[in-house]
């Protein structure tokens, strides 16, 4: 154990808990039943927010069973990097988990992680926004997560879709971010922590596919498929995901006209 | 080990090499097409990469830029898997940061910096294989891709490193040698002037060895410029010849 | 930027002696708490606290130190605060001296509360908690929400059994989640205000009186906190009213936590 | 059709150009009509009685970045015998969340005499300033100009902290110490709702 | 260099050109650029190459240290990347400039060499638990001439072709604890299995046709890439979309089945490339000279 303590703090250094606890390695056996017990292609309930923050431009807040995310748009604002001038705003996102939100303790390596889970968002993001309207502008997103139950990738970018809609920041389209695990014959819809960290079918596909999609300019902004696949399956498991998006699209609906109607009557008292 | 294995009583070093025998010198000059300048340095296992961009503008707010003269850059960079151990990172570490001072100290001095007022010249180096007198070619390195981009210079800055041992000067020091202690030093010189533009010793010679060291550096030094010149001369004439049958 | 308007605007009618909380509120009454415990499964405890437009996550975690041998002196603290304000500024940065700040101050706090109160695993190894606070939006009273949201989490932390097993020298730990003993401080924010002793300021009366006063209540009704910076002085007399009114508020409020 | 909330991506109508025609909070891509907001939408017929115009209202306000010829609303930050330095507060009628940089050089603060400009008879740090958007400058601040009668200083604090009154467009006086100073004065056109 | 200057003239130049399978050095759209390769350019390493694909020139070296292992893979030895992009490749990367790339890269690297089903790392343990091998997988970015993804990928599989790691033998020692030895002999040294490693095949989509290993320049005129890691055997580690742009299903799975026959095809043509230059190893000056 590494010892000693934060000289600034005075709090002792410490490892997770979790480290100590003994678990039988269980065997691999292929699971036939989801723990949850749902269906493969069920989704668990999830609940869409928007104006959690208010300080920023727009905010949206999404629960995927019992994965949670929050997402804050900032701006259009001034660029306070020093950058070379541009005609289309700079879209930047910052993923980052919370130290409570990773199963099994505090993760020593978990930056790398956001960085990358950062710059996969600020890909999906990129088509969405219609960056020429703000010609020299930042645009800033905030990611955060305050628990991690599987998804989370899947749940940042619907969170940064409804954060955008409601920035009043213009955009082609609404963006949905959808996820599944495939485990051999079986495709799981919206996986849980466990079942995507599940080990590996013993032959055939494997693995965790995330989708951004726009669902009425029908096109794809984000994909990251990861494990073992072959261009048929993921071909599949694609349009079945597509699927799911457009299943989505009408709770997002609602949640958005709900506070656009909100707005509204605010408005019309403030007047 | 002590000093005397590392010269043995018939006067061969570790490496086989006699007291003042300098390593096989291998260059080669324009290796890179995007950068203005570039040179590839081997000098026995000790292998350097180095790149010139500018003169141009000059990066990073204008504030930097002197009107009289250009800005010179330098950063010393070295690969993580160059040294028998691996490094951490490749650049950052004090020792980087001094190696970049020392580059861009020589270089502030050799390089025409008047011709190119408010500009900006960036040397690049890139140690990719470190067995000893790392300075010494990277400072070699810079000057070769400094011709190759064509930058206006005082003369050649060549380097070499030297060392004593019972009383012997040894020349271009390996790793091993190197890593002996209280041994080796570094000097530049610009070889048509005999004049020195950098020593660097960091470690203990006696005071009456330092200057037949010293000299015994110069005399390498001199032997490196022999070999650039003619690479060099080689060189321009090849594309001299280019021109020609274009024409 | 009308924000700062708005203030001066604020400024001027206190110049000609005219004070009102615009959201009509008396000058002793709290805004409308709202606390969700336990919402978060990955962490040991966890809680959502809203205070008007203020919103605070709190997550706790806990884990295992050493005691160190030879160590001599303070012995280290078993709670660990972090806070991360209402994210404006993008990038990997470290944390803003505001948010040290808070971050000592919440500290100080749960340790003169001690708050925190785990039995020892043994003679070596004892529990540490980390609290995260995030702040979601701010308007006002960050310590007192930030103080309301870790009672919460506090009263639903629940920690698992650690065995040191000395002949073999093995630290175990079972899944036996179980409540740990803690207290849980209530602190209470006020301002002066045209002389006023204004309670559970917003951010734009916190900018007015520029000066936050902090009394942090224990749950045996002891003063664990109490802190007066800036703005204008306070005879002893207020200081008092101060207290009862922490002290009626915090009973109110641990009523609610439970 | 008219009042319907939207969200972005929705398709409002085909794109006829005789018919409708893309505006605020909309966008036209490959023959139709789509919002780009959430809002209400809103179809007015335009003057001359054939097209009508699309556009999506958004009850919270529009954000806006300054874009060329429009007037913003500004507050001097600091000044010095070339340029005085502002911060944008709003743009148009949207108000801010955060301000953007902008500088007014010398040669744009009055269309003529401009080479006889005191920068330190025109503004002081601290007045309020309506400007417009000359061009999107460099990668830092906005270019604005006041070189128009109904541009200029709007709010000033004389030295006593009381507001100024214009009394002619280069002068203001300050009501107490009815202390004048310099400024270049906005002529202010009152609007409909403050008539 | 990165930021490259292209105006729109250029560019619709280079699309329509796309468009009639003719791009500006030639090649069509399918086509990959010259690939020199060379093996063992580093020779203090355990493994190492130097792949030049026109103007990207990549040097990658591994050397093998022994560690603890991973908590969830005692069994196993571990690789990691480390990318470094270097000035020499463009001014921008002085400093810490290339660090948010470079860690791209190697997450993506990482990501497509975790399954076990692509390379299996259980051959690297030592002793369960305690010590196994672990391979750390330098990549240096000496010149970018776009396809970066790609070259780096090759240029990784090379070196892991080049690897030999020493042959131990592990005894229980007097105390019960395993001691180590390592064998001086280097012929007993050992390559790694790297039959199914994967390599990254870019596809850019250049106005409406999908083109492979683009240049600077064409890197300029897409918005789009879909980058997948392809095994021999034509399976994927590993796909993500990559650019500002996005793209509509239909595209996506021409796309996918593209890669797929490019990339087997291209591990076939690398295998060959990998044993003559096997041939040559140690015996060239290595073309930087």
């Amino acid at each position: 154990m590494n010892l000693g303590s934060d000289r600034k703090t005075r709090v002792a250094a410490s490892v997770p808990y979790q480290r100590f606890m003994v678990r039988p390695r269980e065997p691999e056996k292929e699971f036939c039943k989801r723990k949850d017990g749902r269906r493969d292609e069920e989704l668990r309930p999830r609940i869409f927010e928007s104006g959690l923050v208010s300080d920023a431009s727009g905010s949206g807040y999404v629960e995927q069973g019992s994965t949670k995310v929050v997402a804050a748009v900032f701006g259009p604002r001034e660029v306070t990097r020093r950058k070379e001038f541009s005609l289309k705003a700079q879209l930047r996102c910052v993923f980052t988990f919370e130290p409570f939100a990773t199963p099994g303790g505090r993760q020593e390596n978990i930056s790398l992680l956001e960085q990358r889970y950062s710059s996969w968002l600020e890909e999906s993001l990129k088509p969405v926004v219609q960056l020429r309207r703000y010609p020299k502008a930042s645009i800033d997103i905030r990611v955060t997560c305050l628990e991690n139950d599987g998804g989370v990738l899947a749940a940042a970018l619907t969170a940064c879709g409804i954060a955008l809609a409601t920035s009043g920041i213009e955009t082609f389209d609404l963006v949905i971010g959808v996820n599944l695990r495939a485990h051999g014959d079986r495709v799981l819809m919206d996986p849980s922590h466990a079942e995507e960290d599940a080990a590996p079918s013993r032959e055939g596909t494997y693995g965790n596919v995330t989708l951004g999609f726009m669902p009425v300019l029908c096109q794809i902004t984000g994909l990251l498929q990861t494990g073992d696949s072959e261009p048929a399956t993921l071909c599949q498991q694609i349009s079945s995901l597509i699927k799911i998006a457009h299943g989505v699209k009408p709770l997002m609906e609602e949640c958005l006209i709900d506070l656009g109607k909100l707005q509204e009557k605010l408005s019309e008292v403030q007047m | 080990m002590s000093g005397h294995q590392y010269l043995s009583e018939e006067g061969f070093r570790v490496d086989g090499r006699r007291a003042q025998e300098m390593r096989k010198l291998d260059c080669s000059l324009g290796v890179f097409a995007q950068a203005d300048g570039s040179a590839y340095v081997k000098e026995g296992n000790t292998v350097v990469l180095a790149a010139v961009y500018g003169p141009h503008e000059v990066r990073g707010g204008r504030v930097k830029a002197l009107h009289d003269r250009a800005v010179v850059n330098c950063q010393f960079s070295a690969a993580t898997f160059s040294t028998a151990e691996r490094k951490r990172r490749p650049r950052g570490d004090t020792k980087s940061v001094e190696m970049t001072l020392h580059l861009q100290q020589t270089f502030e001095t050799a390089i025409l910096t008047k011709l190119y007022p408010r500009c900006q010249i960036d040397i690049f180096v890139e140690v990719l294989q470190a067995d000893g007198s790392i300075l010494s070619v990277a400072i070699n390195a810079a000057t070769m891709a400094l011709v190759d981009a064509g930058i206006g210079l005082r003369d050649y800055v060549c380097a070499c490193s030297a060392g004593v041992f019972n009383d012997a000067a040894l020349l271009d020091l390996n790793n091993l040698e190197e890593s002996q202690k209280g041994t080796g030093l570094t000097v530049a010189i610009l070889p048509k002037t005999e004049r020195i533009v950098l020593v660097d010793m960091s470690s203990k010679i006696h005071s009456d060895h330092v200057s037949k060291t010293i000299e015994a550096a110069i005399e390498g030094c001199k032997d490196i410029h022999a070999t650039f010149d003619a690479k060099i001369k080689e060189r321009v004439g090849r594309l001299a010849a280019l021109i020609n049958t274009e024409n | 930027m009308a924000e700062e308007l708005r203030i001066l605007q604020s400024q001027a009618e206190l110049a000609e002696g005219r004070f009102q909380r615009k959201d009509g509120r008396a000058f002793d009454s709290h805004r409308a708490i709202e606390i969700s415990k336990g919402s978060i499964g990955t962490a040991d405890g966890s809680s959502l606290v809203r205070l008007g437009d203020t919103c605070v996550v709190c997550g706790l975690r806990g884990e295992i130190a050493e005691i160190q041998l030879g160590e001599s002196g303070v012995p280290s603290a078993n709670i660990g605060v972090e806070v991360k304000l209402p994210f404006k500024n993008i990038g990997y940065s470290n944390p803003s001296e505001e948010e040290q700040a808070l971050s000592q101050t919440l500290q100080n706090i749960l340790m003169s509360a001690e708050a925190f109160q785990p039995s020892p695993i043994s003679d070596r190894f004892f529990w540490v908690l980390h609290v995260t606070i995030t702040c979601l939006a701010y308007d006002g009273n960050l310590t007192g929400a930030s103080l309301a949201a870790i009672s919460g989490a506090l009263s639903s932390l629940k920690l698992p059994g650690a065995h040191h097993d000395l002949e073999l020298d093995i630290l175990q730990v079972d899944d036996n989640y179980q409540n740990v003993k803690c207290t849980q401080p209530i602190g209470v924010g006020f301002g002066i205000i045209n002389d006023e002793l204004v309670v559970d300021m917003s951010n734009e009366e916190t900018l007015l009186s520029n000066g936050e006063s902090m009394v942090v209540i224990d749950e045996d009704d002891s003063v664990v906190h109490l802190h007066k910076g800036g703005g204008t002085s306070v005879d002893p007399k207020q200081l008092q009213s101060m207290i009862q009114d922490a002290k009626k508020h915090s009973q109110e409020l641990r009523k609610y936590l439970k | 059709m008219s009042g319907e909330m939207c969200v972005p991506g929705k398709r409002i109508c085909a794109l006829a150009e005789d018919k409708f025609i893309s505006g605020p909070g909309t966008y036209s891509q490959q023959g139709y009509i789509y919002a780009s907001l959430t809002g209400v939408l809103q179809i007015t017929k335009q003057d001359d009685g054939k097209k009508s115009l699309v556009e999506i209202r958004r009850p919270m306000g529009r954000l806006a970045v300054p874009t060329p010829g429009s007037v913003v609303t500004c507050k001097v930050t600091s000044i010095n015998q070339r340029y005085a330095k502002v911060s944008i507060l709003c743009i148009e009628e949207t108000e801010l969340k955060e301000p953007f940089r902008g500088v007014i050089r010398r040669e744009d603060v009055r269309a003529f005499e401009k080479d006889k400009v005191e920068m330190v008879k025109s503004f002081h740090p601290g007045d309020v300033v309506l400007a417009k958007t000359l061009t999107m400058g460099d990668a830092m601040s906005y270019i604005l100009t006041t070189a128009e009668n109904e541009l200029g200083v709007v709010i000033a604090l004389s030295s006593a902290g009381v507001p100024m009154v214009p009394i002619s467009w280069t002068e203001m006086q300050c009501p107490k110490t009815l202390e004048k100073e310099f400024r270049k004065v906005a002529k202010v056109v009152p609007t409909v709702k403050e008539l | 260099m990165a930021n490259l200057a292209v105006s729109d003239s250029e560019k619709t130049f280079i699309i329509h050109g796309v468009e009639d399978n003719l791009r500006c050095d030639g090649r069509g759209c399918l086509d990959y650029r010259h690939i020199e390769l060379e093996l063992g350019a580093a020779p203090n390493c355990s493994g190492s190459s130097h792949v030049r694909i026109a103007n990207t020139d990549v040097l990658v070296g591994i050397k093998a240290e022994i560690a603890a292992p991973d908590h969830a893979a005692p069994d196993r030895g571990r690789i990691e990347f480390f990318v470094d992009l270097t000035a020499n490749a463009d001014p921008e990367f002085e400093g810490t400039g290339g660090d948010e790339l470079g860690q791209q890269i190697a997450g993506a690297l990482a990501e497509a060499y975790v399954s076990k089903r692509f390379l299996d790392l259980s051959s690297l343990c030592i002793v369960k638990n305690q010590q196994v091998w672990v391979l750390f997988v330098d990549i240096l970015i000496l010149e970018l001439g776009g396809s970066l993804y790609d070259a780096v990928s090759i240029a990784v599989k090379a070196a892991l072709y080049d690897l030999r790691i020493p042959k131990l033998t592990v005894s229980i020692g007097e105390d019960g604890k395993p001691e180590i030895e390592v064998s001086d002999d280097p012929h007993t040294q050992e390559p790694l299995a790297i039959a199914n490693v994967p390599c990254f095949v870019t596809l850019s989509k250049i106005g409406s046709q999908f083109v492979v290993d683009v240049s600077q320049e064409e890197a300029e005129c897409s918005t789009v890439n879909m980058c997948c890691a392809i095994a021999p055997n034509g399976r994927m580690a590993t796909t993500m979309k990559t650019g500002v742009g996005s793209l509509h299903p239909d595209s996506l799975i021409e796309a996918l089945q593209l890669a797929q026959e490019i990339g087997v095809a291209l591990h076939k043509a690398l295998h060959k490339q990998f044993v003559k230059a096997q041939e040559l190893s140690g015996r060239t000056n290595g073309f930087l000279l």
